[in-house]
């Protein structure tokens, strides 16, 4: 693969964990269970280049190598995102709010 | 055309996954965040199908397989129990890996002719890391799920073996580099990869899991990058990208909430191996008390902290506890719960239990607020919590949590610590705060004894309304 | 240009135009002036683009417009800079330091 | 090879910029975040002369070039005074966007054969883009230096001239698009770029100029990056989004302050336009006051607030008023400055102008932190602002400002406002606040009154002292 991609691909990289450092940072304690369960998720993010070796059907190998990375990619993706929901659904607030845990004003 | 649309749709896919992190920030938004990010792998799954070169019986493969992951996803997502939450992520961070490291395998295979010598180096990185990482998130579950003994299992010549074979790992990966055809290496790498991932665990005591899972999950983010490297997906780089990142935080914020060096788990084993050495151990009498004493003593305090732990989790007992609160406000006891950054098995562990027991979680306090309150507080009660209010983390340089904040519990007037026995918590290290004379131990499982305290409350109570 | 880089430019500005927004959310009032000034500076990076045209001296008409961009690209440059700096170096804080312009803790 | 340093070499750049906005969140940082700035800048300009194809006369003229736009720059940057700020920015702004353009445009010319539809669709509205910023810049410049009229001026038919203006550079943007070749259709573009960024300015009032420039800067952005995606240069496009992104956060939150919709400013005059229109005038008596006698109230008070607006920054009375905060402090009295987010005319300002004068930045209090406080405040010490504290923004339907946040300086038990004359603030309207019986005009240029009134508090010390 030419160089050139390599490259771009190493700003995407770097723009993307700069985000996510940004991003993360403000994520308050009390989410920090939610947010694992819900990079979890993320992570099988392989899904997408599982798929591609299955569908392509290539070799024997390759079907069962691509069966079970789907499998196992899926039950992550499924499992890590009812998870997450399941768990946030349950985060309750008592009125009045409170701004404790509120995200700081955009200014 | 078509793969350019494809593109702009993974591009979409990417910002959904952005704005899910983004959005867990608050949890107003937070539920929106999950509704981003599970767009994003609709979108992702969509496109990904719209690829060109999928044979007709790849797609009949891929719809089974999708059924039978999502058959067993669903069953794992909603049936495991808040307690067992770090070892199912654990267990489903194992199968991340594992589907990143047999897609970079099968990658290498399928195109062995067309690798440059680039492709080949993240590749085999790419698969070590995802063996690892497999390996390492079942011993971890194990270990978290009590399958495995939780102690550190510590040998000579440890650190020795383990660079042994990642060292072995690494010269194949470059010999791969330079001899593409060799395809013989490549399962050699999976088997160092999967050996290391255990010989990594191995060591690593219990109460060092979840800092280690969230490791593991920074490494299965970046294997998924590189896979994305090899693949020129960019998809994938944005997602490992994000993912790596947000382990890395969250295994650095447990290590300063628990002062351990971020090196030390960083290279797992290679120091935490010390962390089991007790201090010495404090003696004395105990004073301990029944829940009917103990009931009195709370309905007659004005302020009640109550300190939750990772016993609270094991009892299940979070509903009995927001029972509990329920009944002490009614008897006009001011109620406050103070939550120890790395109290429980995870980041923010007891914060979820509590409000699965529907606490609302402005009652909750983190540890800097509430600390400088113990003093004026009448009753604290500590809820199968230990280490997180081990006192020695202060003042015994001996002891292997010293340094650790801690909640600083010792400085109420009345402290109540309910568990069922005196054994040691996580850290295996005696708790001095037990023999302190202000301290009353009632002993027994979590839910049962707090079960007690609120029908005393209450039973209190309605005689008072006669 | 083949539509492959065209797309993966957009990644890029897609990623860094959200990176943008995150950080520039954090920015105190306090500083919002310096960062119009550092802003106006780094918008002057068409000094890249004019340092090209410039330097490949290709026709008298180019060297004309590069020799206008560089001169007026390195004006917005250069001084945007030292505005900049010359305005942070006058904030100072009264002892004991106060709390509330400080960045929160990344937890 | 050379050029994939290249290409690395901006990937840093690129983060250099990226962390110079990042840094800049909050003071003690700040500093670093220009460094990361400028050595990102460095290693672009650098990288960029190690391209390939640069020839010898290239070189020469560059130097020269650099040289001239440096001897220009310094002075700009060290010598203009901090009052004259807005102009300055949009006056480097105008030089950017000029760049962007010409760069654009001899590109056009240079690569006309060679440039595909989406290249050209990009390039033609990059071109008109850095055209219009260019002269809006030199007219938002002009008026905030008074050079020309401050008020809006309106004709019939406006709306439709800037729609055919600006309808007629898109169309000639699509035919260029289809006929590559046709190189008279380019001049004609720029034209009307030039012609639109007058047009668009010409309409609105001063008041609007900060957010007009704080939205050209995200033109200039959006500018550079498209220009980067037609050079398939990434530090353009990262740097370009950055900038982009943060004038846009910059007029919301203006826009947010003196609640004007965002819509209006995005498509500067159209809507704009009634802005100046009057609420009812006040009448009544007025009373004034002489320094002495401020002197005396101030130096009789326990809290003292000072509001500083553009009028301070006019008279550059930014020292004397530092003096008075010093000198009444030494009296006892207690000193805060309250400072409005769009008081003088750009966002901080009166933050610059006060740190300028050695003001600790957190002596300065925010609108929301202040203006609760205000019941318990004896003295505010209103230092040429006007419409910031202007009451009908609360409940004069009919003000052109109803609605937008003000500091509620009318809440206080007593007013001094120092200005010259009653004439109107920006906004050009009327201040019922100076009609109120509680408000004390001291008429005079600010740094001269300020003067009289440090004099007669330390003046008065010293008697005391004797
Ligand atoms: N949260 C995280 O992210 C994280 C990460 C890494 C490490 N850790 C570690 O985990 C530990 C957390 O501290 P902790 O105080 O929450 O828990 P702990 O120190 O592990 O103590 C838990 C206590 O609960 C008691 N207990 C267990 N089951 C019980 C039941 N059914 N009923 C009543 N009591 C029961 C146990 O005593 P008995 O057996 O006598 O009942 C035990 O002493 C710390 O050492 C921390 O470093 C946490
Ligand atoms: N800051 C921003 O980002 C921004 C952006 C857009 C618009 N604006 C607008 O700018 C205005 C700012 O309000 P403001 O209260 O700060 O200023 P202002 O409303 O413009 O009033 C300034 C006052 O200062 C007085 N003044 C002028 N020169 C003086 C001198 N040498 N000595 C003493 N007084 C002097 C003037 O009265 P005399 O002539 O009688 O002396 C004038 O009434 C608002 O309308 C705001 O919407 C600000």
């Amino acid at each position: 693969m030419s160089a050139d991609i390599i490259i771009t691909n190493l700003f995407v990289f770097a723009l993307a964990g700069f985000l996510g450092l940004e991003v993360i940072r403000r994520v308050p304690k009390l989410l920090h269970t939610p947010l694992m369960a819900l990079t979890n998720a993320l992570s099988a993010i392989a899904l997408v280049g599982s798929l591609v070796i299955l569908g392509h059907a290539a070799t024997t190998y390759s079907i069962i190598m691509g069966f079970v990375a789907v499998v196992a990619s899926t039950i992550n993706v499924v499992g890590g995102f009812l998870l997450t929901d399941k768990m946030l659904r349950m985060f309750k607030r008592r009125e009045p709010p409170a701004a404790r845990t509120q995200p700081e004003s955009s200014s | 055309m078509r793969l350019h649309i494809i593109e702009l749709v993974y591009l979409a896919a990417a910002m959904g996954f952005a704005l899910s992190l983004k959005w867990m920030s608050s949890p107003p938004t937070a539920r929106r965040g999950i509704l981003a990010g599970e767009i994003g792998f609709v979108l992702a799954i969509g496109a990904t199908l719209a690829l060109p070169g999928f044979t007709n019986e790849g797609y009949i493969y891929i719809a089974v397989a999708l059924l039978i992951g999502s058959a067993i996803g669903v069953p794992l997502g909603l049936l495991v129990p808040m307690t067992a939450m770090p070892q199912r992520i654990a267990l489903s961070h194992s199968f991340g890996a594992l589907a990143a490291a047999l897609v970079g395998t099968a990658h290498y295979y399928l195109e062995t002719t067309h690798l440059g010598k680039f492709e080949l180096a993240v590749l085999g990185f790419e698969m070590l890391l995802g063996f690892l990482v497999f390996t390492g998130s079942l011993m971890a579950a194990g270990k978290l799920q009590e399958l495995l003994p939780q102690r550190p299992i510590v040998y000579k010549g440890q650190n020795a073996t383990n660079f042994a074979v990642l060292g072995a790992a690494l010269v194949l990966i470059i010999v791969l580099v330079f001899q593409p055809g060799a395809t013989w290496i490549v399962p050699i790498i999976a088997a160092l990869g999967l050996a290391f991932g255990i010989l990594l665990i191995v060591p690593i005591g219990g109460a060092d899991m979840p800092t280690v899972i969230a490791l593991l999950n920074s490494y299965a983010g970046l294997s998924a990058a590189a896979l994305g490297l090899v693949l020129n997906n960019k998809l994938l780089i944005v997602a490992g990208a994000l993912d790596g990142t947000s382990g890395l935080i969250l295994s650095i914020i447990m290590c300063r909430a628990m002062n351990r060096s971020f090196r030390n788990v960083l290279f797992g084993a290679f120091g935490a191996v010390d962390e089991t050495a007790d201090g010495e151990a404090p003696t004395g009498a105990i004073r301990s008390a029944s829940p009917d004493e103990a009931a009195e003593i709370l309905k007659n305090s004005r302020l009640v902290v109550i300190v939750p732990g990772y016993g609270m989790a094991v009892a299940q007992a979070q509903h009995k506890v927001r029972e509990l609160a329920d009944a002490l406000a009614k008897e006009g006891v001011e109620v406050r719960f103070a939550i120890h950054p790395v109290a429980g098995r995870m980041p923010g562990h007891m914060n979820v239990l509590l409000a699965e027991a529907n606490v609302p979680y402005d009652q909750l306090y983190d540890m800097e607020d509430i600390n400088p309150e113990f003093p004026q507080v009448d009753v604290v009660l500590v809820l199968g919590a230990n280490d997180v209010v081990n006192p020695a983390a202060r003042h015994n340089k001996g002891s292997p949590i010293y340094g650790m904040p801690i909640l600083e519990v010792d400085k109420a007037q009345t402290v109540m610590v309910v568990k069922r026995s005196m054994r040691a918590g996580f850290a295996g290290i005696e708790n001095e705060l037990f023999y302190d004379p202000k301290t009353l131990m009632v002993f027994g499982d979590a839910k049962k004894v707090v079960g007690d305290l609120v029908n005393e409350v209450t039973g209190a109570r309605d005689r008072v309304s006669l």
